[in-house]
């Protein structure tokens, strides 16, 4: 197209990775230089991602814009192949948001501890703010790629950044004193790692074999998503039953475990719990993303026809991870894990959402992704606020925080409120797109689907009341309310979740169409209402006027 | 010469095969049964040479030559050299150490063995062209023709091989001198420096009866002085202890003159005791 | 009597030498049955140019104690100095390679 | 014209926003910010409704269309409003009352540090409440729905550092998610069945598809409605939310939020005429419903849950009457606005009664308080003769229509119903009488020492005056040749219902059991003594003062069971999905752990394995060649 002059969507990628390196490069005892030059980057990059959302154009009939195309390893037909569809658009545009936050309220995670001897080699300040630079980088590269292997490789490098992101700071927080929260750490790092590994090694092994097919078949083989799509569509590309499901389950099975989807979702909870709670952010709201948009970007693309014989499974799967992540919420004594279990269930809504095959149900699920990244941002974030005043993750030692800090305790109770899908904030639209596009094929699984919003109700009321209510807690009693830096954090996020809650319009005029053509390529069209509305005169009943546009809707 | 053209051989060669066979293999046996590394040298020496006289038997001459004069002759002494250089009296337990080693090593010696002769048994090699025409001009011209021609390459490779060893064991055996060898005085000096065995260190015992480097001579309460043997027959363990018995001796003799004498009963009766006892020696050097 | 004996006699000479090396600690009885080995192989290689008609068997036996006598030399050399720093000739006394 | 219903949603929620964002600098302005906002909104609705008289009654339907909301393939919802008579009737009660409470709360709260944000939450409820009956699609009307949810939320939790205040929040909120589900379920099947979920066209076109998912869709209502209104069997939250403050249960338990399901039914009104079973369900709900809340109002001596139970009941009625189809729409709805002005009157007295009393409820602990604080006593009496329908005053001309109609019904099913109704109006009778006795008449059973009861200041009195008016005149104005139901009839088609007895004969029954309930109540509390502690009753007595053992029955079995099966699910979790995670890895590790032992450092084992090898591969060539 014609504005490839400028590179949009590498520049994108490579601010966050050039301030990576900067910050890093700074020497130790410039600790607050290194946080404002990160958070400089990650404001470039939001104006950026910005950029590419104004300079994207839904209407246009190409799926892939804003293209960039060099050849890379020729010998393997492996190219640098970068596009944005919607989705894309949308998850790019949530991540750079959420970065600038995640440093902010990390402002202080990473300073040495006091009395700490300043040490010249082991920087963690700077190393912890290079990091999340540095995921945010492959983050959005993983957003951008349209070739399968460009996408594994950040698929994969992600785990490194973010193993030592976990692995490395902790909140202070730990039920049984420091050391032991380290080895908790440690564990619950490696455990990531290992997760995630097992499922990329799968799923590399799912690319090779991609690549042998397409190889065989086209006689140059080739990783591109287009060319194969293309090539399906055209007949040239034909994959047996056999060799598809099993290609599709390689992909599957690695993102699932990113989504994370039950019953692979157990290093969740331990990552979220013993991360920081900006770490915890950036795991669930922006690195688990990159699972679930890669099944709709590539499991349902590359392998339709699988995609649909796996459905059934995917769905029940995605209906025991929502009823049983709330169930465990529930029953959860940290608020951390409480939040990651939260996480695991909202994942199951956007699993059954791409799932459902129907355009409200994807919508909604890309919807999802950006509405549970903020909404969960929002909720982590002041649950982090809330612990570092304390110093404990336990919900036991809270009480009556209202009193004594009702900002936050008003905050905590809208992010609650948006986790659990109040009307009128940003992720009830998305839960009910999701609902509603699964009820109108799988009616069924619908309505069971829908008792996670009443699961959710339960959990998160649960939390705010023994957090936030009740009696002062003699501990509680000196906590101090927000400050502004804490305030300038939440507040934006709080806004947009009220923003995107009323006036989603923006969001769904891009989703929609890269919906559509998803919807397009694994061929399957919305159920038809059963009955076509016609315009009889309501006979006297209310609104005429909107009964019009509603028939053309129904339409 | 005809005979080796045959498929049987004459029955002179079987003869000589089954009895230096049997030897052979018993050679090899000893080789790895023996306890003592001298022993073992022999046999496989012995095994070598039977070897030999096979070679000579299928018309390899020069082979059969080259064994005992190479092998026989000079790995063998070498190895043997090497052994005395170890010692020769150091005899290595057969004990097995490993577990389950030993089982392992003879059934799998077993297994490969029986396969390699089932291996050679079922291989279909019934006749042989002898080496009538091959060795027509002679064995060691044929060879020598085939060396310098065919395999003049791997010759040549051979011959930097050999050198290579050889420089290869000069450089591992050398043992390089740092520093220039201490002058007779630096030597006492640093002795004194380090306030051990200033004087020279004491001569082996002398009796009577024995005089010789590997006999300790005696401290003043009888006990053998180590210092009185050079410390490679320690090593040894090749010193003879004299004190023992010479005192055992001694006693033996006092008491047959006390009994010559007729008295002694009833007072201190000298108790019997062996070279242990502190207090006899010192009684018997001051008769 | 068929001179294929020879060969069984090599094999039999063989697996005793290979035994003996695993079974022997003494790091020069060891070397002593690869001797064996070879020995044993040279015998093989000598009754199959008997077996063939030509030298080229005799020549590779030729070959083989040259490399053998090589071999050897810096074998032995080596356990020399070995037992120079160790003062051992056991072959289980150089078991650094384990964890 | 109709630009102006999006104002009566944006002036209560600007004025939310601005209290709960201002900051304490608003704290001394913020409670009469809040009542303006009130105020402003219930004026705009006075202008939009002298616009609508002015109309004919076909072309009174109003509807601003803002902009389409949530658009995803056929999915279209759009922020939209439709004011008709119905709408009409709901936002001239709701911002009518609801001012009225803003102006009592300005006297009710004065001494609570958190006025302001009281005012914030009240406003809150008043958009959220507006935009549930001003909403032209199902799912706008949703989200007022669950806002109203929330603001109740909000508000019976206002005292949080209560635990009893914060349980009784959750509850409510929880209870209403219940209701919620069905909501949003049966806007699914709406969407599904229609391909849209506006009123218009819905309901326009119910004669389209079958009976059995008309059903359904009536069936999912009902349950909202449940959830909502306190309808049996999800009634249990409505008497725990009497922990808020006074001005709440008046506002949002009596007179506006719990009547939203009535709304609901009466809306969708097409759909349960087209589906027999659904309305069936509604008018046994409605029944059982009437009686519950009857019951458990005898049974409680605190002065708050006992109108909380004749809250139920009332509700109950109208539910009965909205079931019963054209016949009763009009009438529910009618009762529903008297029960607004009595109801909220009764409430507001209640908390005056409070107030003087030093937030005492314990009815006990009341007595002879009338010559105390006459203009609570006059208000609080004209309420109460309006609720037990004492003839000429409100209660009397919409309660005595519901049973006429439930009687109209037909077959053994009418009579049940009215014989239900009826002996509810006697039970009512019964409650409110006694409840009247124990708080103004007998003789003190207070210390005077302690309390020192007196009249409330005018800022309450006032707004409990207008509604006793209200209560007073409301129905009669009403009934003036049917002007109420011809008013709505364009909305809720009416049809007189045939009934088997006349409606002489139904009044005069209503007298009858009327004068029964007080004469019983008389009997019990206005001549014997009224003893200062609970003596311990009967079965029956015991079992309503716990809401009939259902509150019982919810904790044995949903909070019990929910907790044992999380317990488990946690530990399952860790022993057996990760257990299995872990199990992996750790049998990996013993694995390596073994094979590490083959590596012995010595060479002669390695040599074995040499010597095992090479036996294999002279093996495998032998084997070669022999095949």
């Amino acid at each position: 197209m014609a504005d490839l002059s400028f590179p949009l969507l590498t520049a994108t990628a490579a601010v966050p990775a050039v301030g990576a390196i900067a910050t890093a490069a700074v020497p130790a005892a410039k600790r607050t230089a290194a946080k404002w030059l990160a958070l400089l980057c990650s404001l470039a990059t939001l104006g950026l991602a910005l950029v590419i959302a104004f300079r994207f154009r839904p209407g246009a009939k190409e799926p892939f814009q804003l293209t960039e195309s060099h050849a890379w390893i020729r010998d393997f037909g492996v190219r640098y192949d970068l596009g944005v569809d919607g989705i894309a658009v949308a998850l790019i545009a949530l991540t750079a948001l959420l970065i600038p936050f995640v440093i902010l309220a990390g402002w202080h995670d990473a300073d040495p501890l006091e009395g700490a001897t300043p040490n010249h080699r082991w920087r963690p300040t700077q190393g912890f703010f290079a990091l999340i630079l540095a995921v945010e980088a492959m983050v959005v590269i993983s957003f951008e790629a349209t070739d399968v292997f460009l996408f594994y490789i950040f698929f994969e490098a992600m785990l490194i950044p973010m193993y030592f992101l976990i692995g490395g700071f902790g909140d202070r927080a730990g039920p049984h004193g420091e050391e032991q929260a380290a080895t908790q750490r440690s564990y619950a790092a490696v455990k990531f790692l290992l997760y995630n590994l097992v499922g990329g090694l799968i799923m590399l092994a799912a690319v090779i074999g991609l690549y042998a097919v397409t190889a065989h078949q086209l006689g140059a083989g080739t990783f591109s998503l287009q060319q194969i799509v293309e090539a399906r569509a055209s007949g040239q590309l034909t994959l047996g039953t056999g060799t598809e499901r099993l290609l599709f389950l390689g992909f599957f099975f690695a993102f699932a475990v990113k989504a994370p989807l039950w019953p692979l979702h157990t290093w969740l909870p331990n990552a979220m719990g013993e991360a920081t709670s900006p770490v915890a952010v950036l795991i669930t709201a922006v690195v688990d993303k990159v699972g679930t948009f890669a099944m709709l970007r590539f499991c349902l693309q590359l392998f339709p026809a699988a995609s649909s014989w796996a459905t059934p499974v995917i769905l029940v799967l995605a209906l025991i991870s929502i009823v049983y992540g709330a169930l465990l919420a529930v029953g959860q004594r940290d608020i951390k894990r409480l939040i990651a279990y939260a996480s695991i269930s909202h994942f199951g809504f956007i699993i059954l959402g791409i799932f459902a095959m129907t355009s409200q149900g994807q919508g909604g699920a890309t919807l999802y992704m950006v509405n549970h990244g903020i909404s969960t941002a929002a909720l982590m974030l002041v649950a982090g606020f809330l612990i570092s005043r304390r110093g404990s993750r336990l919900i036991a030692d809270y009480g009556g925080v209202q009193k004594v800090a009702p900002v936050l305790a008003g905050t905590f109770l809208v992010g609650g409120l948006a986790t659990l899908s109040l009307p009128g904030l940003a992720p009830f639209i998305s839960e009910f797109l999701v609902l509603v596009g699964t009820f109108s094929r799988y009616p069924a699984i619908g309505v069971i689907a829908t008792f996670g919003i009443v699961l959710a109700a339960l959990y998160v009321l649960v939390l705010y009341q023994r957090t936030m209510t009740g009696p002062v807690k003699a501990e509680v009693g000196g906590m101090h309310d927000l400050k502004v830096r804490e305030l300038v954090v939440v507040a934006p996020l709080i806004a947009l979740l009220l923003f995107l809650g009323v006036y989603p319009k923006p969001l769904t005029d891009i989703v929609n169409p890269a919906v559509g053509h998803t919807l397009s390529v694994v061929d399957k069209k919305d159920p038809k209402p059963t009955v076509q509305v016609n315009a009889v005169p309501g006979h006297g009943r209310p609104g005429q006027a909107v009964r019009d546009q509603d028939v053309e809707a129904a339409k | 010469m005809t005979g080796l053209a045959a498929t049987a051989t004459s029955s002179g060669e079987a003869v000589q095969f089954w009895i230096l066979g049997i030897v052979a293999v018993a050679g090899a046996l000893c080789t790895i049964m023996m306890k003592r590394a001298v022993h073992s040298a022999l046999s496989l020496a012995g095994t070598m040479i039977v070897l030999a006289v096979f070679y000579l038997a299928n018309g390899a001459y020069f082979l059969g030559v080259v064994q005992i004069v190479v092998y026989t002759g000079a790995i063998m002494m070498l190895f043997l050299f090497v052994v005395m250089l170890v010692g020769v009296t150091a005899a290595d337990s057969l004990k097995e150490t490993l577990k389950g080693q030993r089982w392992l090593a003879a059934g799998l010696g077993l297994g490969f063995g029986v396969l390699l002769i089932a291996g050679i048994g079922n291989a279909s090699i019934k006749e042989f062209n002898g080496l009538g025409e091959a060795n027509a001009g002679g064995n060691v011209q044929g060879l020598a023709a085939l060396i310098f021609t065919k395999y003049v390459f791997a010759f040549e490779v051979t011959g930097a091989l050999l050198i290579t060893a050889a420089v290869g064991a000069m450089v591992l055996t050398h043992r390089e001198r740092t520093e220039r060898a201490k002058s007779q005085r630096e030597q006492s000096e640093a002795r004194i420096r380090e306030g051990k065995q200033v004087p020279p260190l004491p001569a082996p015992g002398v009796y009577a009866r024995h005089n010789a480097v590997d006999i300790p001579g005696l401290l003043p309460d009888g006990t053998p002085s180590e210092l009185t043997v050079s410390p490679t027959l320690r090593e040894r363990g090749q010193v003879r202890d004299v004190s023992g018995e010479s005192l055992a001796e001694l006693k033996a003799l006092e008491q047959r003159s006390e009994d010559w004498l007729g008295r002694g009963s009833g007072e201190a009766k000298p108790k019997p005791s062996g070279p242990a006892a502190p207090r006899e020696p010192k009684e018997g050097a001051q008769k | 009597m068929n001179p294929v004996y020879y060969l069984y006699l090599a094999a039999l000479l063989f697996t005793i030498g290979a035994a003996g090396v695993l079974i022997r600690r003494n790091a020069i009885v060891v070397f002593m049955c690869i001797e064996l080995m070879l020995n044993a192989c040279n015998l093989a290689f000598v009754t199959f140019s008997r077996m063939h008609g030509n030298l080229d068997g005799q020549i590779i036996a030729f070959f083989t104690m040259v490399v053998a006598a090589a071999e050897v030399v810096v074998g032995l050399a080596i356990i020399v100095s070995i037992f120079r720093t160790r003062h051992t000739a056991s072959v289980d006394d150089a078991s650094l390679m384990k964890l | 014209m109709e630009n102006l219903i999006a104002l009566l949603v944006a002036a209560p929620l600007v004025g939310a926003a601005l209290l709960l964002c201002g900051g304490r600098r608003l704290d001394r302005a913020g409670h009469w910010i809040g009542s303006l906002f009130a105020v402003a909104s219930f004026a705009v609705a006075v202008v939009l409704f002298a616009d609508m008289l002015g109309k004919s009654a076909e072309h009174r339907a109003l509807h601003q269309h803002l902009f389409s909301w949530i658009p995803v393939g056929g999915f279209r919802a759009d922020l939209a409003f439709q004011l008709d008579q119905l709408s009409m009737t709901f936002v001239l009660l709701i911002t009518g009352v609801g001012s009225l409470i803003h102006i009592y709360s300005i006297g009710y709260m004065e001494h609570d540090e958190r006025r302001r944000r009281f005012f914030g939450y009240l406003n809150l409820f008043l958009a959220a409440m507006l935009l549930l009956v001003l909403a032209d699609n199902y799912l706008l009307l949703y989200v007022g729905w669950e806002g109203v949810g929330l603001a109740s939320y909000l508000l019976i939790g206002f005292w949080q550092h209560k635990p009893s205040a914060a349980t009784a929040a959750k509850k409510a909120f929880l209870v209403n998610r219940v209701g919620d589900m069905g909501l949003s379920i049966a806007i699914m099947l709406m969407f599904t069945t229609f391909g849209t979920f506006a009123f218009g066209p819905v309901l326009a076109s119910t004669g389209a598809t079958g009976e059995g998912r008309l059903t359904a869709i009536g069936l999912l209502l009902l349950l909202a409605a449940c959830g909502k209104s306190a309808q049996v069997p999800l009634q249990s939250w409505l008497g725990d939310a009497m922990e808020g403050p006074t001005p709440v249960s008046a506002l949002i338990h009596a007179a506006t939020m719990v009547t939203a399901g009535v709304y609901l039914i009466t809306r969708s009104g097409a759909i349960f005429n087209a589906a027999p079973d659904a309305q069936t369900a509604v008018v046994a709900v409605g029944a059982v419903t009437l009686l519950f809340g009857a019951i458990v109002g005898c049974a409680k001596d605190d002065i708050k849950k006992a109108l909380a139970g004749s809250t139920m009941s009332q509700i109950g009625y109208m539910v009965l009457a909205a079931g019963l189809g054209p016949i009763g729409y009009a009438f529910a709805i009618m009762h529903l606005v008297t029960h607004g002005f009595f109801k909220a009157g009764l409430f507001l007295g209640a908390g005056s009664v409070m107030h003087g009393m030093n937030d005492e409820v314990d009815m006990r602990r009341y007595g002879g308080l009338r010559t105390h604080m006459p203009i609570t006593f006059v208000t609080f009496g004209l309420g109460y003769l309006a609720i037990i329908g004492f003839p000429g005053l409100s209660g009397f001309f919409s309660k005595d229509k519901i049973i006429e109609a439930a009687f109209a019904r037909g077959g053994t099913e009418g009579w049940v119903l009215g014989g239900a109704a009826l002996l509810g109006a006697a039970i009512t009778a019964f409650y409110m009488t006694r409840v009247m006795l124990m708080t103004f008449f007998g003789e003190r059973r207070w210390d005077p020492e302690e309390v020192h009861p007196h009249e409330s200041p005018k800022v309450m009195t006032i707004p409990m005056i207008v509604l006793a008016v209200g209560s007073v005149f409301a129905g009669g104005l009403f009934s003036i040749n049917e002007a109420f139901v011809t008013w709505l009839e364009p909305v809720t088609s009416f049809a007189h219902g045939h009934s088997p007895v006349s409606a002489g004969a139904v009044t005069a029954a209503t007298m009858v059991v009327l004068l029964i309930g007080v004469g019983i109540a008389w009997r019990m509390y206005g001549r014997k003594e009224v003893p200062a502690v609970a003596p311990r009753g009967s079965l029956l007595t015991r079992a309503a003062r716990r809401d009939l053992l259902q509150d019982d029955f919810n904790h044995v079995v949903l909070v019990r069971g929910g907790e044992h099966l999380t317990r488990t699910l946690v530990y399952l979790d860790h022993s057996l999905v990760d257990g299995a995670v872990n199990g992996t890895a750790a049998s990996m590790g013993g694995l390596s752990g073994r094979l590490r032992q083959l590596q012995t450092g010595f060479v002669r084992s390695y040599a074995v394995q040499m010597l095992g090898g090479a036996a294999v591969l002279v093996a495998a060539t032998l084997l070669m060649r022999g095949v």
